[in-house]
């Protein structure tokens, strides 16, 4: 009985948690979209939040201690510490930051609903197997992945090229949390690590590629070719 | 094979080929004469002009090294060598195991190299350019000389001449389309190799014309007296070959003396039969250009091809 | 213990290098440091031959023949780069290219980058694995900017955008690969141990397996270099400082191919199908024709070395998806003797480059005049790594290109072909720098520090040797890292 | 020395080489040194070779299994009549190279003299070991050391860009030669993945895999051997290195080639096809033709020879592709006399191809001056040189009784023998194709005239030629060695013959000749046909020398000095002789589609005239530039693909996950 129930109506947490996934499949779509950098930063921020939130469900439902753990990394560093370190780093540079795609937005839209197929598709088997609450969010992982990915190509400046970087990173961290329960904490402690560091040089680097070139577009990195 | 009336045997024919190859000369200056409704001179004349080179004192030009010097005597050597190859009389030589059609072209080409290296080595612009003329005549004669012996060679399964004019002479007499393609081709190679009218002019000095006469402008003296012998004993054994292989009847097989004399009056009949031949052909044309002697060769070396293909076709069973 | 010595002295000298980097003695640090890591991978090396693999730390690392031959290799190219550094960064440094605070950046990076290549090689875990891989790329991507130009910033940026998207690729393979474990190890730390995992490896799920490799081919395949995830690589060699170049290429690409190794061989524990290894030697093979076909339109010399590495990490890949005892024989054998005679191919591209102020092919002419020993390293290395017998690197492409025709035969005309193509390109460049007269209208810069022969010419007389004679025990040590690799 | 083979000696002597050329790394500017020990040590090691190696002609197959080379493929060696033959030559020849060398090297000419010294002896080392390496990594590694050590000294005189080109174009073919051996190899192994010849000889192929091996052969052994149309590197490098280097890449190196070659079609491999015989043998006589009549148009004195190489390399694999088809056929005794006649040329254009490089490294010396146009008159000057080149002209020009005519000559019988061929067309176009031998074999005397006429004979054509000099002692013992050997070839080819025979007996179970007549030479019968350089010389000595005292005797010795006639042309200079090119014209005539020829002709009106013509070879421009243009297209192409943005190399990451992600599913 209980069984059968579970197959036809999942439970409120599972529910909740496939939720908050569609708001940050959203989400990601919105950044797709978005031509304001300080938007994009809060809406990466806010899909910080989303994480968050879905993380805590997820070790509350479980009760996996170590993702609570998880779920505070989460909201110190994306949603706190890399929204404040960009939101200084524009102050500082100070330009003007509208932001101009490569590819017209209407069309990356287009190409993302393709991805989002691609990906729900490509979860199915593997959702079929996870014995997790979260398992249907295995799809919309690999889809805010491949969005990322795709807004990484289409922006033509440096900063939501990063932006992108870390929408991915927040993707794959969904992913951890919905397929598997999280990864390993000592793995986990070292990505975190890893995004930190990579964040601090990339703070170097906008301040030296600024210097060097007065702006921050990447199309003025375009010197190294073959010809 | 060696034995000791062989040895006499070709002792006797090298000196017979020594000793007559200027008379053939004469006996075609005289011929050509007469065709040209001119007083010949006497058949002797030759001999002669070998004697007056001889007792003269050659003389050399300052720069002249001593492979000039040396040339004329192995041209000589070379000459005779080829002379005594090739049967006339006999085909019983000793000497013809030492080298059979393909060496006797070798041995050729070995005269004309010398020739023409000595022709260079003084420096003028005469005998460079003979030189240059003359090694183009050998490049393109001898392709075709090669192919009309392999066509005899291929009738006989052999390349010993001895063996070649053996066995055309044992056999009985067959039609050979192919000999008579080879012999037209052999023809026109000899007039080739023995710088005579068409292609070369032996009675020439006018500089833009001569070739081999050319080669021989800074030789005097004895030195050029073996040059013109050499040069005889060369066009008599040509015409000796063409006898052997194409119409060699009347060679004596075996050592029988009586055979030999026999042998003699035909090679004498034929020669002069041949002698008159050349004056003929001589009369009949001109001097062609020398860059037209490219395509008279190249007849010649088309016909020896046809004749090769003609007895592969035809005549193999 | 060993181990923690390995990866201890690198960490220290890291560490020490961050505070007195800018030193006087800095340089001598860092080759000391250097060398008692490389005497601890000797040691470890000698312990791991006489008493076979070793697993340590709660499992957290294992040693076994496979990754104990690439930490000494790495320790050791890692010891010679460092003591071609010393005259190097001296010299750039005299030529006003670099102030004290890089070249204590530099100083610390090295070691800390030899520290993170060593822990990818020496973790047992697979997300460590991928952590370590990360940090690598963190710690080298200051390193290529080292110089601030446009150029080199360019280069950094491209290196750490896309190195780090495609990591970031490997990062979900692994999480994949994790949940595929999960189901039948349990959840935990264990369940990322590649010992347990390789135990293990018939039971996960296929399917999940299959994409995880995709994501993992990818992510590791971008470090690697493999076409066409490949460009970050060109620029980034060609604009940091030479020892950097020569790290990225000898070790930093080997390494990251060891990670890709070393997860084929679960795919194949799990598919029980050619599926990786035909994945493999699909990107192996297109990374061959295209760096060879890139090859001839080079005008810089470190880019021309750097597109090298893609056509020989590329024969490598393809060596490894070919699998079987000699082709992965021939995989490690040509991972040696590349690692040696490119590190060494690029110490003598620096002090060239040094002598003649200038990176570009054109203006550099005439090396045997200018400085003879350099001219000989530099063309005596190009033509080993171009397969030119009696060196090393004709014997791992005799014995690779032997088993394509055995087992595929239909790559080996092209593969051929690609080596004829790149053997062109780039003796037609190299010739031209080596011999002949120096230009005249670019005055020669003055060395005023005597340059590094020793590691040059140490290098290739190793490649030499491996190509004439390869000794027993090392050949039997690449026999049982291949048999590991399948 | 107790029980030490023959293979033994080998590695000892290539050993001893080695050590020769490191001690010359060790005092690369110690001119004494290097000369006056070095040289003369490594020259009796190549006599020592040379001596083993007759010694393996005549001896038993001798193997051995050095602890080198790849774990599970040792160096294998084997010594065998074939290798040993090989070993004779390079021994032979490389002595008279070496002791010529010994005199020739000087300080401050090209690369040091030590370098050059190391990359000799490693070149000699690496030539002898291919001949014993008895399985393909072996193989590979001393043939390819042996192109990089023959790059080195190719390349040694660098600081001429032309020589750079050249070096490089070599090294690329040899590479591109290399790859193709390699393909053969794994093709022969035949899925055994056993890389010994010992296994290749127990392979069966099928027809197919058969052909494609020996297509493989053909075009790596024959690119290295310098058959058109992969001949182009030949005539550039070989005049580039210095003389002693020149010398033995066209005297040995080429042979090596051969030896590849042979060994491959006549030993590893184990199907022969007729046709296989007809292609190589139309190559040949295609490479022999070519080869000459580009021989006939140059004006480089080496580049002259360089081609005329190409020409003997021609006859050479002529003479194989007649053995080839012999040998298929079934007909032993006949492919036999052909591969007699092929293997006594190779050993024929060893000894006069070196030593006519070598006359021309004296000259150099002595004038420096490489040009045909520059030259003239050395023979007063240079007496000892002219008369030693003059037996190496005579044998290359191939006439009696030099070597040169007897393996044209056992060439030729072996071409009368096609008619016997079981093939209807065959029978009929090979004889016709023995033209093609025979108008190579005229025009190759042509060019020997040229050669040495322009170079030795006329007047001098530059004033500095006055103060040449003759050749050192060193030199002059190189020269007299390799004429010796000349000459002895051509005196005696009834003892080579039967040499040759104990090869044939190896390669096709047959061999030639009447042991019991040492002075007549008859490959089949003597009723067939024979040949005695001994008793052809007697005779025109004999008689020449009888004529000179005859007509000493009758007449007088008297002779007196005078200037030149010339028809009474007055004031003659040494300009008015003939150029090079101008020796050159009748052939540029004659053959002119063969060349690619661009001629710029002065107007009458002109008031500074210019005369030029520069001929090409077509080969360039229908093979080659093609092949260039086509991969500079395709890199074009490729470097389409990075263009610097970053987003477009996102994308391809990106396009790349994708596609996997949906062959995955």
């Amino acid at each position: 009985m209980s069984s059968t129930q579970a197959l036809l109506a999942p439970s409120l947490p599972s529910q909740l948690i496939n939720l908050l996934a569609a708001v940050m499949l959203l989400i990601a779509f919105a950044m797709l979209a978005q031509r304001r950098v300080l938007t994009l930063i809060n809406l990466f921020a806010v899909q910080g939040l989303i994480l968050t939130a879905s993380t805590l469900l997820v070790a509350w439902t479980t009760s996996q201690p170590h993702l609570y753990w998880s779920a505070l990394i989460t909201l110190v560093l994306k949603v706190l510490v890399l929204p404040l370190i960009l939101h200084r780093l524009i102050r500082k540079l100070n330009v003007k930051w509208d932001v101009e795609t490569l590819i017209k937005i209407p069309t990356t839209m287009i190409v993302g609903i393709v991805l989002v197929i691609l990906s729900f598709n490509l979860a199915l088997p593997i959702s079929a197997l996870s014995g997790t609450v979260a398992r249907g969010t295995l799809g919309i992982a690999i889809a805010i992945v491949l969005l990322a990915f795709l807004m990484m190509i289409t922006r033509s400046k440096a900063v939501p090229q990063v932006i992108g970087f870390l929408a991915m990173e927040n993707g794959l961290f969904f992913a951890a949390t919905s397929a598997t329960y999280g990864m390993p904490m000592v793995v986990e402690l070292g990505i975190a690590l890893d995004v930190l560091i990579g964040m601090v040089i990339l703070g170097v680097f906008f301040f030296q590629i600024r210097e060097r070139f007065d702006s921050l577009d990447i199309r003025h990195l375009e010197k190294l070719k073959e010809d | 094979m060696t034995t000791l009336s062989g040895i006499v045997l070709q002792f006797f024919e090298l000196l017979l080929a020594v000793l007559v190859a200027p008379l053939l000369t004469g006996w075609v200056n005289v011929c050509r004469a007469w065709m040209q409704n001119r007083s010949a001179p006497p058949v002797l004349t030759p001999y002669r002009v070998l004697l007056k080179l001889f007792t003269k004192e050659p003389v050399l030009a300052y720069n002249a090294s001593s492979l000039f010097r040396i040339t004329p005597y192995i041209l000589f050597g070379c000459m005779c060598l080829a002379a005594a190859i090739v049967p006339t009389l006999n085909i019983n030589l000793p000497i013809n195991a030492a080298a059979d059609a393909i060496a006797l072209v070798g041995v050729f080409a070995l005269a004309r190299v010398f020739m023409a290296l000595a022709a260079m080595d003084i420096g003028t612009a005469f005998g460079t350019l003979g030189a240059r003329r003359e090694m183009m005549i050998g490049f393109l004669a001898e392709p075709a000389l090669l192919i009309v012996l392999f066509t005899s060679s291929l009738i006989s399964n052999t390349t010993s001449l001895s063996s070649i004019v053996g066995q055309m002479a044992r056999m009985d007499l067959v039609i050979y389309p192919s000999l008579a393609f080879a012999g037209v081709a052999y023809t026109m190679v000899s007039l080739a190799e023995n710088a005579r009218i068409p292609v070369d002019n032996p009675a020439t000095h006018l500089e833009l014309t001569m070739i081999h006469e050319a080669m021989l402008l800074e030789y005097s003296g004895r030195h050029l007296a073996l040059m013109e012998w050499a040069a005889s004993l060369k066009l008599f054994t040509y015409s000796c070959m063409g006898i052997a292989l194409f119409v060699p009847f009347g060679i004596s097989d075996g050592d029988s003396w009586a055979g030999v004399l026999v042998a003699l009056t035909a090679l004498a009949f034929k020669l002069a039969l041949g002698g008159s031949l050349l004056a003929l052909i001589e009369t009949m044309s001109a001097k062609m250009r020398i860059f037209r002697a490219p395509e008279f060769l190249g007849t010649a070396f088309i016909l020896a091809v046809l004749a090769m293909l003609i007895h592969l076709l035809l005549e193999t069973p | 213990m060993e181990i923690f010595l390995v990866l201890g002295s690198p960490l220290l000298g890291g560490v020490l290098l961050a505070l007195w980097g800018h030193r006087a003695r800095a340089a001598e640090l860092n080759v000391a440091m250097s060398c008692i890591t490389f005497l601890a991978a000797a040691l470890l090396t000698w312990r791991v031959i006489a008493n076979g693999p070793m697993i340590t730390a709660d499992a957290q690392f294992a040693v076994d023949a496979l990754n104990v031959f690439l930490v000494a290799l790495t320790a050791f190219v890692a010891m010679t780069t460092a003591i071609f550094s010393r005259p190097y960064m001296r010299i750039e440094a005299a030529h006003g290219r670099l102030t004290d605070g890089r070249l204590r950046l530099y100083h610390a990076m090295y070691q800390l980058f030899t520290f993170t290549m060593l822990l990818v090689l020496l973790t047992n875990n697979l997300g460590i694995l991928w952590v370590a891989t990360e940090a690598a790329t963190l710690t080298t991507v200051l390193l290529v900017s080292l110089y601030r130009t446009p150029a080199s910033l360019e280069a950094a940026w491209k290196y750490f955008i896309l190195c780090g998207v495609g990591i970031a690729q490997a990062l979900f393979g692994t999480i994949l690969l994790y949940f595929a474990a999960e189901r039948v190890l349990g959840a935990g730390g264990d369940a990322l141990l590649w010992t347990r995992l390789s135990a293990v490896s018939g039971s996960l799920e296929p399917t999940v397996i299959s994409i995880a490799f995709v994501f993992l081919l990818v992510g590791y395949g971008t470090k690697v270099g493999l076409v066409p995830l490949h460009n970050w690589l060109p620029d980034a060699h060609a604009e940091g400082p030479t020892p950097v170049s020569a790290v990225l290429s000898g070790l930093l690409l080997n390494v990251a191919l060891y990670a890709l190794v070393r997860c084929k061989v679960l795919v194949d524990g799990s598919l029980q199908s050619p599926f990786a290894g035909n994945l493999l030697m699909g990107f192996g093979l297109l990374s061959v024709v295209v760096a060879a076909f890139f090859l001839s339109r080079q005008r810089d010399i470190k880019r021309l070395f750097a597109y090298s590495s893609i056509e020989h990490m590329g024969l490598i890949t393809f060596a490894f998806g070919m699998g079987g005892p000699i082709a992965s024989f021939a995989g490690l054998l040509h991972m040696t003797v590349h690692s040696l005679t490119k590190s060494a191919i690029f110490f003598a591209v620096g002090h060239a480059t040094q002598k003649a102020g200038t990176q570009i092919i054109d203006e550099i002419q005439g090396l045997m005049k200018v400085n003879p020993t350099v001219g000989w390293g530099l063309l005596l290395g190009s033509l080993a790594i171009l397969g030119m017998p009696p060196f090393g690197v004709f014997a791992s492409e005799f014995l690779i290109l032997t088993d394509a025709m055995r087992h595929q035969p239909w790559a080996t005309p092209i593969l051929l072909i690609s080596l004829a193509v790149a053997f062109a390109a780039v003796i037609s460049k190299v010739q031209p720098m080596v011999f002949g007269h120096p230009r005249t209208d670019t005055p020669l810069k003055r060395l005023p520090f005597t340059p590094a022969q020793i590691p040059l010419y140490v290098h290739l007389s190793i490649v030499l040797m491996l190509g004439l004679y390869i000794p027993p025990p090392l050949a039997e040590w690449y026999r049982q890292a291949a048999r590991l690799i399948g | 020395m107790p029980n030490v083979t023959p293979l033994q000696n080998i590695l000892v002597v290539v050993m001893l080489w080695l050590a020769v050329g490191l001690a010359g790394l060790a005092f690369p500017r110690n001119l004494r040194i290097v000369t006056k020990l070095l040289f003369p040590i490594g020259a009796a090691g190549a006599l020592a070779l040379a001596v083993s190696g007759y010694s393996a002609v005549t001896g038993a197959v001798d193997t051995l299994i050095l602890p080198l080379g790849l774990p599970d493929l040792p160096f294998h060696l084997r010594l065998d009549a074939l290798s040993g033959f090989f070993l004779m030559l390079l021994g032979a020849v490389g002595t008279g190279v070496s002791v010529y060398a010994a005199g020739y090297l000087r300080a401050g000419e090209a690369s040091a003299p030590g370098v050059q010294c190391f990359f000799f002896q490693v070149f000699l080392a690496s030539m002898a070991l291919v001949t014993i390496a008895n399985d393909a990594y072996a193989f590979m590694v001393f043939w390819e050391t042996m192109a990089l050590s023959s790059y080195f000294l190719v390349v040694s005189d660098h600081e001429q860009p032309d020589i750079r080109r050249a070096a490089f174009l070599y090294l690329l073919m040899a590479h591109v030669g290399a790859v193709a051996i390699l393909l053969c190899f794994g093709v022969l192994q035949g899925g055994t993945g056993d890389y010994t010849f010992d296994s290749m000889r127990g392979v069966e192929h099928t027809p197919f895999w058969g052909t494609v091996a020996f297509a493989l052969a053909l075009a790596g052994f024959g690119g290295k051997a310098g058959i058109v149309p992969l001949h182009v590197w030949l005539p550039e490098a070989h005049p580039a290195a210095p003389s002693p280097a020149s010398a033995l890449l066209s005297a040995v190196m080429l042979k090596i080639a051969v030896y590849g070659f042979l060994r491959i079609m006549f030993d590893l491999l184990d199907t022969s096809v007729w046709w296989w015989g007809v292609v190589v043998l139309a190559l040949g006589l295609i490479t022999a033709l070519y080869g000459v009549i580009f021989s006939a148009v140059q004006s480089d004195m080496k580049r002259l020879l360089a081609w005329s190489s190409i020409e003997n390399i021609g006859f050479i694999f002529a003479g194989l592709g007649l053995a080839i088809t012999f040998r298929a056929y079934g007909m032993g005794a006949l492919a036999a006399l052909a591969l007699t006649a092929a293997l006594y040329h190779s050993l024929n254009h060893g000894f006069f191809k070196s030593l006519l490089f070598l006359a021309t490294g004296s000259v150099l010396h002595a004038t420096s001056e490489r040009s045909l146009g520059k030259l003239g008159g050395l023979i007063h000057r240079m007496p000892w040189v002219a008369w030693l080149a003059l037996v190496g002209t005579l044998g290359i020009a191939g006439v009696p009784p030099l070597n040169g005519f007897v393996s044209e000559w056992m060439l030729l019988q072996a071409f009368l023998f096609t008619p016997g061929l079981p093939h209807p067309y065959l029978n009929m176009f090979i004889p016709v194709a023995t033209a093609v031998a025979v108008l190579a074999a005229a025009l190759a005397g042509y060019v020997m005239v040229k050669f040495y006429g322009v170079v030795f004979l006329g007047r001098p054509r530059e004033e500095k030629l006055i103060e040449a000099h003759d050749a050192g002692a060193w030199e002059k013992i190189g020269l007299a060695w390799l004429a010796a050997g000349c000459v002895l070839l051509g005196l005696m080819p009834v003892a080579v013959v039967e040499l040759i025979g104990n090869i044939t007996r190896l390669l096709v179970g047959q061999s030639l000749g009447n042991p019991s007549n040492w002075l007549y030479l008859a490959p089949i019968n003597a009723e067939r046909s024979s040949y005695s350089p001994l008793l052809l010389l007697t005779v025109v000595a004999l008689v020449a020398l009888a004529t000179w005292m005859l007509v000493r005797y009758f007449f007088h010795g008297r002779i007196r000095r005078g200037p030149a006639w010339d028809c009474g042309f007055p004031a003659q200079t040494s300009r008015m002789q003939d150029t090079a090119e101008g020796f050159g014209q009748p052939v540029r005539v004659v053959f002119e589609p063969f060349f690619r020829m661009q001629r710029e002709l002065p107007l009458p009106s002109d008031q500074s005239p210019r005369y030029r013509v520069t001929v090409d070879d077509h080969f360039w421009y229908w093979i080659y530039l093609p092949l260039a243009r086509a991969t500079e297209f395709l890199s074009r192409m490729a470097s389409k693909l990075q263009q610097g943005r970053i987003s477009i190399y996102l994308l391809y990451s990106f396009l790349t996950l994708i596609a996997l992600l949906f062959f995955v599913r």
